[in-house]
């Protein structure tokens, strides 16, 4: 009824301009960043919001509101790279292994079971602390990690197309796999995998803020959100703005990519209201 | 008619909304069914069938996208309509029941057999499970199952459609319903498999005298299975009367239409009598005649909606076409 | 007149997995030493119920499913290279127009991709191509730019034989072609392929449950249980005099 | 059955000893050396040369790992380089306070996914359903460690309902360690005071690893919960006039919680992760934080140690819920 696509489109709206509002300001943060975000001024360290710090300063004086805005540019970075890594990676190898089949497809399997059957969180905080504390590490770390989800997720869903009649009227009509591949396959699997790829995004987010907050991540003084976060918890019960605002501003980003997926994934099904 | 009514509906509409808008699925409706009364409704998919025969347990997802209205919807007696929780539960099982038409989804994957018809038992008679379990049992050997034990410690999964659907109308009968209303019950199943469920339907209903509405989209199956028959049309009734009569000298011109595009009545390899067109889509479609598209006698009285009148020569029967009798 | 078609003895196992829904068999025969033949020009109605094989011999004919046996098509016999090289010869039409129709095509582009296998690459000739094809299974021709869904199911089946004949086939196949629809739609549905035949000679192979419109369409019929043929002939005999009991029981359903 | 279990049980082994690789792979490929490490950037060529002699690392790979695996096996986890007692030693010891604060914030977990699950899908598009997938959506998008501080400055700071972190008052004797579960052995004691503190103490930390699994729980039960309601079954049930409780708990319900079994499983991963990061902010005093000094003095063996042992635990806990799984679906039970 018109409700439910009313609400479709409005999770859509919303996720959609709340991802767009921070790219832009990722990518123009230094024009919207009312200072620079290293800018040290010993004299109001741990000011409260003010007109002059709208979200206060922190324990060197620095702009929280600055810093916010440039960590912008480390968290999205951070996220897309899981996701770009992940999917690149596991989506290449996921329709290959799908449309070969055999033991290739066997071999790819088993070893994705492996992977999944283990904690990926956890062997990615080993593999951070491995490779050495920093946001490139850890975002590495979490892409590697999330390559044997993306293989098995697009490897299902091309087993799945490939099984329907329409390609197999072009399998017996004489299309080549790949002729299958780009124009069936492809078509029908891009759906599923941006979604997919949009909820990811939002995990990566969360993993990848967890990470700098526990100070594997983002190094000082590189401003990104989880690490910002952290450097506000020991203030958390007298400057409170410290910690929130960068808070604040990861919920919203991920609220937005949850937004963003779940509409995406009414507007391919609208029947199956099961998100 | 000294028979009382099993079912009896009047003026019964069915809308339905989807994103582009509302659309009914059954307009004005009436139809009766007598007590111990053999009625079939036919119709294509889409027609309505289903929702008629849904609306009278209360079964649709009534709400923001379904709406009903009636001038009457009473089932042996019950107003539907007004009837509470507790009054349509007892009304749904035991003396009302119904069999749907996918035998393969129709049972719980996860409970067995005996469980299933336990709960029917126990819904409608306080009883030990013994008592239920032999009950079972015999309800299922009546349904020509040769090892009722061995079944009734089946999940669903481990049986044939055909099984399936003879649990379904064990369970249907195991209260000793008055009223079965069976939709599309056989479309699942193969012809062979057909073929024994009407036989054993028809005994059942010689033996107990239990009234049946039975939905259908085959003619010959509602043929030598009903005494009576309605033929809906996008929503409507379109034709009522015997069923032997109705269909071997249909009146409306949709059922001669029908009848006619049947392969069996022509020479092999040669061309078929057809209904041309397709019936419409069911957003809220023109006043007049829902046929008239693709009616080969449609003239302008046609826009004008005709009702369902008797038949001149024929009491028992009705069409609604403004031709009744003449073609 | 010659034969088109001659598959001796084919036989198609699955290994039934070892985990899934369902019960567990090893080694299903879904189709064990069938032997069928085919002149040019005629129908065969392949009669069978629900898991008698008769859409696996589809898939094994159309060179779908792993077969063992021997496939003769114009008297050349059927290797995977053969069938490259002749392309279009054979074709086959599905049960669910709804799964058999890319949903994210243009109608142009899924009834002219036989010719887009064919080499023929401009789109322009493919639309105008694809015009002609819908006229010629009653489509209207305003709907090449539209999407399958936007079809009902007797026009998605138009559009599935549209698709089929666009290379000029020589053999259609046809797998439950009419099941899935309402019996007025299937009338027009059958006879559009009369009429199909007529015009152009090709011969059908015509997969059905349906006794009725098995027996109206073909010319000869194999009654099929258990992944066998049980019984073959023309058709008048098999309706007259069947001498399998199954098919006796089969045909008691039309009577 | 009994075949399906036995091969997943062969399966494990598999699969641990494919874990241990993996994170001895982490640990001793990646960073180059760990000798390097251990010794400090200003060594000598000699004292680096002896503490890979000491340390093993002049074997090949192969060897090495193979004598890792050999100490596994017997309980040899290795010597923590920092406290230099076992690695094994310190898990087990530290093991009870994460455990107790992981289970807590399952048990959380699981009924506040199940029970606002199923309310949203029984008022499905109303507004109790709006609310509920509001607040699913944003328990999904917060990131734990700040909900961790955004509960200790609200109930702690400002409205004190809450002790400040630690895991027990430190005024109050603790009871005597039976289970090591400090709710446990204090109502073992009979001292409610100690319980109702231990209680107290674990309240916000538990809640903190709760949300994120009650906001996919509910998701996902509201999912399955809906597209159980839609079967036929259900329908039938209704047709032969059962209640609707009954319907409702031994038709849908058992039904929706299937796939829910899958997932809780899996989201064991995240409370392993979760209480790492949240541990040291309650000052918690259990494996998370230990694990994350270790991580921060490059003490290898703990981390493997850890990586190795959580990994088992959640290998293990799935294949309980595979077994589980077995036992409820009659679909596959009679498989294998």
């Amino acid at each position: 009824m018109m409700q439910g696509s009313a609400k479709r489109r409005l999770m859509l709206v919303v996720g959609g301009a709340l991802i767009g509002f921070w790219i832009v300001i990722a990518l123009f943060a230094p024009l919207v960043a009312p200072c620079q975000p290293n800018d040290i001024d010993l004299d109001a360290y741990l000011a409260a919001p003010s007109a002059a710090h709208l979200l206060g300063t922190d324990e060197v004086g620095r702009d929280i509101l600055s810093r916010v805005i440039f960590g912008a540019r480390a968290s999205l970075l951070t996220a897309f790279g899981v996701v770009a890594i992940g999917l690149v990676v596991g989506g290449v190898l996921g329709a290959f292994a799908g449309l070969i089949g055999g033991w290739v497809d066997l071999l790819a399997m088993r070893f994705v079971d492996l992977m999944l059957s283990m904690p990926s969180l956890v062997l990615a905080l080993a593999l951070t602390a491995a490779l050495g504390p920093g946001i490139e590490n850890a975002m590495l770390a979490l892409g590697i990690l999330s390559v044997p989800f993306y293989l098995r997720f697009v490897r299902s869903q091309t087993l799945l197309v490939r099984e329907m009649e329409y390609v197999k009227w072009s399998e017996q009509a004489g299309a080549s796999l790949w002729f299958r591949l780009r124009r069936h396959v492809a078509p029908n699997i891009a759906g599923p995998v941006v979604i997919i790829a949009t909820l990811h995004c939002g995990a990566a987010l969360l993993a990848g803020a967890a990470l700098s907050f526990i100070g594997l991540g983002a190094q000082p003084p590189l401003a990104e959100w989880g690490a910002l976060v952290s450097a506000g918890r020991h203030y958390i019960l007298d400057q409170w703005w410290y910690s929130l605002f960068p808070g604040v501003a990861i919920l919203s980003v991920s609220v937005g990519l949850n937004l963003l997926g779940d509409g995406l994934r009414d507007l391919l099904d609208p029947q199956g209201d099961a998100s | 008619m000294t028979r009382a009514s099993a079912i009896d509906i009047q003026d019964l509409t069915v809308r339905f909304a989807d994103d582009s808008g509302w659309r009914t699925a059954v307009r004005s409706l009436s139809l009766q069914v007598r007590e111990g009364e053999v009625v079939g409704l036919i119709g294509e998919s889409g027609s309505g069938k289903s929702v008629t025969s849904s609306s009278l347990l209360w079964l649709l997802p009534l709400g923001d996208r379904c709406r009903l209205t009636a001038e009457r919807l009473d089932v042996l007696g019950l107003n539907v309509l007004d009837a509470t929780e507790r009054e349509m539960r007892n009304l749904r099982g035991a003396q009302a029941a119904m069999v749907f038409q996918e035998p393969m989804t129709a049972l719980d994957p996860l409970r067995s057999i005996r469980r299933h018809m336990h709960d029917v038992l126990l819904a409608h008679k306080p009883q030990s499970s013994r008592d239920a379990y032999a009950l079972s049992k015999q309800l299922l050997s009546e349904m020509g199952i040769e090892d009722p034990d061995r079944v009734l410690h089946c999940y669903p999964h481990q049986l044939s459609g055909g099984m399936r659907q003879r649990v379904l109308l064990a369970m249907a009968f195991s209260c000793n319903p008055r009223l079965i209303i069976a939709d599309e019950p056989l479309t699942a199943l193969d012809v062979t498999t057909q073929h024994q469920i009407v036989k054993l339907v028809r005994r059942k209903t010689q033996e107990s005298g239990v009234a049946i509405l039975f939905v259908s989209h085959d003619l010959s199956v509602v043929r030598s299975l009903c005494e009576r028959v309605y033929v809906m049309y996008a929503g409507e009734v379109v034709e009522t009367g015997p069923a032997h009569h109705v269909l071997t000298r249909p009146h409306h011109p949709y059922t001669q239409g029908l009848l006619a595009s049947r392969p069996e009545l022509f020479a092999p390899r040669t061309r078929l009598d057809t209904i041309a067109g397709q019936a419409p889509s069911g957003a809220d479609a023109a006043e007049g005649c829902q046929f008239r598209d693709r009616c080969p006698h449609a003239f302008e009285k046609c826009s004008v909606r005709p009702p369902l009148q008797a038949s001149a020569g024929d009491p028992e029967r009705a069409s609604a076409c403004w031709l009744e009798g003449a073609i | 007149m010659s034969i088109l078609l001659e598959a001796r003895n084919l036989t198609v196992r699955y290994d039934a997995p070892a985990q899934g829904l369902g019960v567990t068999k090893k080694h299903v025969h879904a189709l064990n030493g069938v032997s069928v033949s085919l002149r040019e020009g005629a129908t065969l109605g392949v009669l069978g119920e629900s898991g008698s094989g008769k859409s696996t011999l589809a898939f094994a004919l159309a060179g779908l499913a792993p077969v063992a046996g021997e496939i003769l098509f114009q008297g050349k016999r059927l290797t995977p290279a053969v069938r490259r090289h002749m392309r279009g010869a054979m074709q086959i039409v599905f049960q669910d127009p709804r799964s058999s129709l890319n949903p994210r095509m243009r109608i142009w582009e899924i009834c002219t991709e036989a010719l887009l296998l064919s080499g023929i690459r401009s789109d322009k000739k493919r639309i105008g191509r694809a015009e002609a094809l819908l006229a010629e299974v009653g489509l209207p021709v305003e709907c090449v730019n539209r999407y399958p869904h936007e079809l009902s199911g007797g026009q998605r089946q138009r559009l599935a034989i549209a698709r089929a004949i666009a290379s000029q086939p020589k053999l259609l196949i046809l797998d439950e072609p009419t099941s899935a629809l309402d019996v007025s739609i299937q009338a027009q549905v059958i006879n559009l392929l009369l009429d199909l035949q007529q015009r152009t000679g090709m011969a059908y192979i015509f997969i059905s449950h349906d006794v009725g419109v098995v027996r109206h369409m073909s010319d000869d019929i194999a009654v099929m249980r258990y992944g066998e043929i049980i019984e073959t002939g023309a058709r008048d005999k098999i309706f007259d005099a069947p001498q399998h009991p199954y098919t006796r029981e089969l045909l008691s359903v039309l009577s | 059955m009994i075949g399906i279990v036995i091969r997943r049980l062969i399966a494990l082994v598999a699969i641990i000893i494919g874990v241990t690789m993996v994170t001895f792979l982490i640990a001793r490929v990646i960073p180059g050396d760990p000798a390097l490490l251990l010794a400090g950037p200003n060594a000598t060529p000699d004292v680096v040369a002896k503490i890979h002699e000491q340390l093993g690392l002049d074997r090949p790979l192969h060897v090495q790992f193979a004598s890792y695996l050999d100490g596994l096996i017997h309980g040899d986890f290795g010597v923590s380089i920092v406290t230099r007692r076992p690695v094994l030693e310190e898990i087990t010891s530290l093991l009870p306070a994460t455990l107790e604060l992981m289970l807590t914030a399952m048990v959380l977990g699981l009924f506040g996914g199940v029970s606002l699950g199923v309310a949203a899908a029984l008022y499905r598009n109303r507004w109790l359903d709006h609310v509920i997938r509001i607040l699913s959506v944003t328990a999904i998008s917060m990131p734990g460690f700040w909900i961790a501080l955004v509960l200790l400055y609200l109930f702690y700071g400002v409205l004190g309902w809450a002790p400040g972190p630690g895991r027990f008052d430190p005024l109050l004797t603790p009871p005597p360690s039976v289970t090591g579960f400090l709710l446990v052995d204090s109502l073992l004691a009979l001292d409610f005071r100690a319980f109702a503190s231990a209680a107290s103490h674990l309240a916000l930390p538990a809640i903190t690893l709760a949300v994120l699994s009650i906001g996919a729980g509910m998701r996902l039960v509201r999912g399955s919960m809906i597209e159980a309601l839609s079967q036929d079954y259900i329908r039938t049930a209704r047709a032969f006039g059962l209640p609707e409780r009954k319907i409702i708990l031994s038709y849908a319900l058992k039904n929706a919680l299937l796939p829910f079994i899958t997932v809780f499983g899996l989201e064991l991963a995240s409370l392993i992760f979760g209480s790492v990061v949240i541990e040291s902010i309650f000052s918690w005093p259990g494996l998370g934080s230990f694990v994350l000094s270790a991580i921060f003095a490059l003490d290898f063996p703990v981390i493997m140690g850890f990586t190795v042992c959580a990994s088992v635990v959640y290998v293990f806990a799935n294949l309980l819920v595979d077994i589980v799984y077995l036992l409820l679906d009659p679909r596959v039970r009679g498989i294998g």
